[in-house]
């Protein structure tokens, strides 16, 4: 993945240079290990500054509307689970496809970093990545691990690595990975009596600090007022009582009904470390099992919820 | 340790429709142990929390006047969920008031001064409790000459009309009052915006003028140049801010202009003031 | 789905009710409540999304 | 000053002795790293755990907290009218406090407890606690607190301030609050004082020295609070920000907070929740108007208020103790310490 980063900065030199592209959205060095920052480059001087490594775990589509000049086009380098955003953001209205220039990449899969810090005891300070090998240096050891080891839950069942939708490509596509059981968690939970499941999302939730992180990295969660910052009428309370906190993410996920394609980017920023996916993946699921439909492959439906089809499943209506 | 949260308990005592579209009602309110009046001792330009329990807190400036004793008064526009919740209140019942809080405007400063005052539409309550200071018997002759410019959309907007009417009639105050238009015969006052009735009627500064100005960012926008035409300094141009507000005391922390806290610090800053600092309001 | 997920959340699915009534059908109306109302006594007072102010 | 040596041997033993006359709190681990909580009877704190993710400030200042209740029936002679909560104000010690965020909490005192006014619910809190900091002998790599006004054995705001020595505790009793808390805990093994404050000396500048990130802050004061304002680099430094606030509620220094009211039944509680200046709610006006509605303006604010308004309102430095959270825990790296140096290199041109 990392070769492609040479790509990436040529194609971003040059539709800078040519004035294709007003600005590019993209990846850039972290301040700290393990760390990347969402930039927008709007000169081609500045192209050095972008990278692409397995720690670009936020889901850039969620940049794009804001970044958006009045007119003009706008560049943004997307993997497989970005270029599916930006299409639903396309299919909603958000943004229309002439005014973006995407940049594709195929992706292997971003680290999940808590489960790296947790294999050491004390603090991380040196993260270099070498294709598949990572050497992670902490002030007592210096381990190389398999990055396959250490992805990210979405990222192992992930099925579209190479994006969806692009204008150009910044490497030649990757293998698309096929799961025996790609809900295996939702079912995991299934299985549970109802008080155990219960029990398992209060457990989950309980060292929320509703900072809404999950809900502001989220590309889907683009409405002017969130229903939990409306005042008349206020719908959920704003204190750290655990029924506003479950109002707040059960119907943070149920907003994303067939619309999430599992970025994984919530569970990223979560500062709490909550994988608030247990939520989004069983309406992924769902999704998949009564309509047939994965969200951001297609410009051309909107998401099931959104539409009415005379063989929607309507048992539930009585 | 006294607790700056606790409201005194009061009763509404009286109601009254402002504005001919019902968007404004004043408010009198008595309170529940009379010792709280003391308490609440306040000076004209400062502002309290009206708390009802449940519902919340809004911060309002105070129209009564320091030298009116028994009752404290508030008009209130209906915009957000507690002023609409108050507006449907109605006599008798108990509600809270928090204060007095926030800064006044420069009494001291303005003994043995012209003062003017500028209003338009409902920012016009801590004026006419200042106007109602001014005018008692054992203040007046601490000001020299007093002229007010008082604006609103159409005559059933003006707020207070009786007050307006009597100080009308009074010579030791000059009244301007303007609306933007109106189709009534008989309307013997100004027509036309605040800004434009400043620029003819308000008077020429010299250093012993100060001009006090509440109303609408527009109406601030335009008068401030009228001001400048007429030798008005930034430091004899005294404003009143609103931004939102919790506590009211200082501490929550959001309604800051740079390091300034409109709640505590303000809300009367002079253009000086205001200019040294970011426009966050 | 929804009720798919609070069901997945450990919340009884009979909570949760849709009907389609026209506001001429005054009678189905009237059954449908009362269904539903029958549904959630049997299921008792709810103690996972109800607030406790108790504490 | 006095010293103490308490042997490890006996912390468990003393913390127990406490427990009759404190609510304990410190660090544990968790899921989620370390938390600094109440410590349950049989748990015991974790000393050499790493830097907490929320700081300890919740222990005076909890994330929603009741303020005042009133009843609404009306058959009531008291309805309506706003009563404060009751609250428990009994000792309570935090042990293993880190000293930079023992100075955050003076420094949330300069709002909580002013010469204008005072929060009670906070304030009463302070009195009721005892810190019992523990000295930092390996700072993380995001730790700037030498440069931010503190540092790794800073002893202000603390009551006691602990170095580890492997087999035992050194501690420095600081003020009669740290006394009586070594005395209910039974630890009175005295120490030299000479030698004992030679030894902090060594372990402090030790610890020092293993810091090497830090922060220019000697020319924010110089500056205007406009030209800083007006400046051209908040666009840059805000592009990432998801507007999320973790920053703000990590942080041991932000004290900003809202009040609600909420109804059930016949009961109406009123309360606060930490509230956080990276939300458009923050300073939304119920007339729609909202002052700082970009996020851009937001950015800046949360910047200018601690690297600016702070600096220039108390004269203290800024309002930052270098404890690296936010550095730590922002989802798209937003680092003080680049904006700190920006803000501070700053020319107008």
């Amino acid at each position: 993945m990392d070769t492609c980063i040479e790509k990436i900065r040529t194609i971003c030199a040059d539709l800078l240079a040519k004035g294709e592209v007003q600005k590019v959205i993209g990846f850039a060095e972290g301040s700290i290990p393990m760390a990347s920052r969402p930039i927008a480059v709007t000169s081609k001087d500045d192209v050095e500054k972008l990278v692409f490594n397995a720690t670009c775990g936020l889901n850039l589509a969620n940049y794009v509307s804001e970044a958006l000049p009045k007119d003009g086009k706008i560049a943004v380098t997307a993997k497989g689970c970005d270029s599916r955003n930006l299409v639903t953001h396309m299919v909603e209205n958000q943004v229309s496809r002439d005014r973006l220039y995407i940049i594709g990449i195929p992706c292997t899969g971003m680290v999940d970093k808590r489960k790296i810090a947790a294999l050491f005891e004390d603090e991380i300070t040196d993260f270099i990545e070498e294709g598949d090998t990572l050497t992670i240096v902490s002030p007592q050891k210096k381990e190389k691990v398999s990055k396959t080891d250490v992805l990210r839950h979405n990222c192992r069942m992930c099925t579209h690595r190479n994006p969806v939708v692009f204008d150009v490509m910044a490497a030649e596509p990757v293998e698309e990975q096929s799961l025996d059981q790609p809900f295996a968690d939702v079912d995991q939970i299934a299985a549970m009596d109802p008080e155990t499941r219960w029990a398992h999302f209060q457990e989950l939730t309980k060292n929320c600090i509703r900072c809404y992180a999950c809900r502001n990295a989220c590309p889907l969660c683009y409405c002017p007022t969130c229903f939990v910052d409306e005042s008349s009428p206020q719908w959920v309370g704003k204190g750290q009582d655990k029924t506003d906190i479950n109002t707040f993410h059960f119907l943070r996920a149920f907003h994303c009904a067939g619309r999430c394609t599992d970025c994984g980017a919530c569970v990223e920023v979560c500062p709490m470390g909550i994988n608030v996916r247990d939520f989004t993946r069983k309406l992924n699921k769902d999704a998949l099992e009564l309509f047939g439909w994965e969200a951001g492959l297609d410009m051309e439906k909107r998401p099931p919820l959104d539409v009415y089809s005379p063989d929607d499943p309507d048992d539930f209506i009585k | 340790m006294e607790n700056p949260y606790v409201p005194y308990p009061v009763r509404i005592d009286d109601i009254e429709v402002a504005t001919e579209d019902k968007s404004l009602k004043t408010f009198t309110f008595v309170f529940q142990n009379p010792a709280d009046e003391e308490k609440f001792a306040y000076k004209a330009g400062q502002f309290a929390e009206l708390s009802i329990p449940g519902v919340g807190e809004i911060p309002i400036g105070i129209a009564s006047s320091p030298v009116e004793k028994g009752f404290v008064k508030f008009t209130v526009f209906r915009t957000g969920m507690v002023t609409s919740h108050l507006h449907n209140m109605k006599k008798g019942d108990i509600m809270g008031i928090r204060g007095p809080l926030g800064n006044w405007y420069p009494w001291e400063k303005l003994e043995n001064k012209n003062v003017v005052i500028i209003g338009g539409g409902f920012a016009f309550t801590t004026l006419r409790s200042s106007i109602v200071y001014m005018l008692d018997p054992a203040n007046r002759s601490r000001f020299k000459n007093i002229d007010v410019i008082y604006g609103a959309r159409s005559p059933g907007m003006l707020l207070y009309r009786e007050k307006l009417f009597d100080w009308e009639k009074r010579d030791d105050i000059n009244m301007h009052i303007t609306v933007d238009s109106t189709d009534d015969p008989d309307w013997k006052y100004h027509t036309g915006f605040v800004p434009q009735i400043v620029e003819k009627n308000a008077p020429v500064a010299d250093e012993d003028t100060y001009a006090i100005v509440c109303g609408p960012p527009i109406m601030i926008k335009f008068t401030q140049p009228a001001l400048t035409q007429l030798g008005y300094q930034d430091h004899q141009v005294i404003m009143s801010l609103e931004n939102k507000m919790k506590c009211g005391i200082g501490m929550c922390g959001r309604c800051n202009i740079g390091k300034e806290l409109v709640c505590k610090d303000g809300p009367v800053f002079t253009l000086e003031q205001i200019n040294q600092t970011p426009k966050e309001y | 789905m929804m009720g798919n997920l609070l069901e997945h959340m450990g919340i009884e699915r009979d909570r949760l009710h849709f009907s389609w009534i026209s506001s001429a059908e005054a009678t189905k109306f009237v059954d449908v409540v009362k269904e539903i109302s029958d549904k959630v006594r049997a299921l008792d007072t709810d103690k996972k999304l109800a607030k406790d102010y108790t504490k | 000053m006095n010293f103490i040596t308490i042997d490890k041997k006996d912390w468990a033993g003393g913390i127990d002795k406490s427990r009759k006359t404190y609510r304990v709190f410190g660090p544990v681990q968790d899921e989620n790293g370390c938390q600094l909580k109440p410590l349950a009877p049989d748990v015991y704190p974790l000393m050499d755990a790493g830097v907490t993710v929320m700081s300890p400030k919740s222990v005076l200042f909890p994330q929603t907290e009741k303020m005042l209740t009133a009843t609404l029936d009306e058959s009531s002679e008291d309805h309506h009218i706003m009563k404060p909560v009751e609250k428990d104000n009994t000792p309570r010690v935090v042990l293993g406090i880190r000293p930079y965020d023992a100075r955050a909490i003076q420094m949330v005192k300069l709002n909580f407890d002013n010469p204008d006014y005072q929060d009670p619910y906070w304030c009463e809190a302070y009195d009721a606690t005892t810190f019992v900091g523990l000295g930092i002998n390996r700072p993380d790599s995001c730790d700037f607190s030498t440069s931010a006004g503190t540092g790794p054995f800073s002893e202000e705001g603390l009551d006691v301030l602990m170095a580890d020595l492997d087999d035992r505790y050194l501690a420095k009793i600081l003020t009669e609050k740290g006394e009586t808390w070594a005395e209910a805990c039974g630890f009175d093994t005295s120490a030299d004082a000479a030698e004992s404050q030679a030894l902090f000396d060594i372990l402090r500048k030790e610890a020092e020295k293993n810091i090497t990130a830090s922060v220019d802050t000697d020319r924010l004061s110089e500056k205007s609070i406009l030209d800083l304002y007006e400046a051209p680099f908040w666009d840059d430094v805000a592009f990432s920000c998801i507007n999320c606030g973790t920053c703000t509620f990590v942080c041991p220094t932000c004290w900003c907070f809202d009040i609600q009211d909420e109804t059930k039944h016949k009961t109406a509680t009123r309360f606060r929740n930490w509230d956080t200046c990276m939300s458009p709610l923050f300073t939304h006006h119920a007339s729609g108007h909202n002052p700082r509605g970009s996020k851009v303006q937001r950015v800046r604010q949360r910047f200018m208020h601690k690297l600016k308004y702070f600096v220039d309102k108390y004269d203290q430095g800024i309002m930052c103790v270098g404890c690296g959270r936010c550095v730590a825990s922002c989802p798209v790296n937003i680092d003080i310490r680049e904006v700190c140096k920006t803000m501070n290199n700053y020319e107008k041109e």
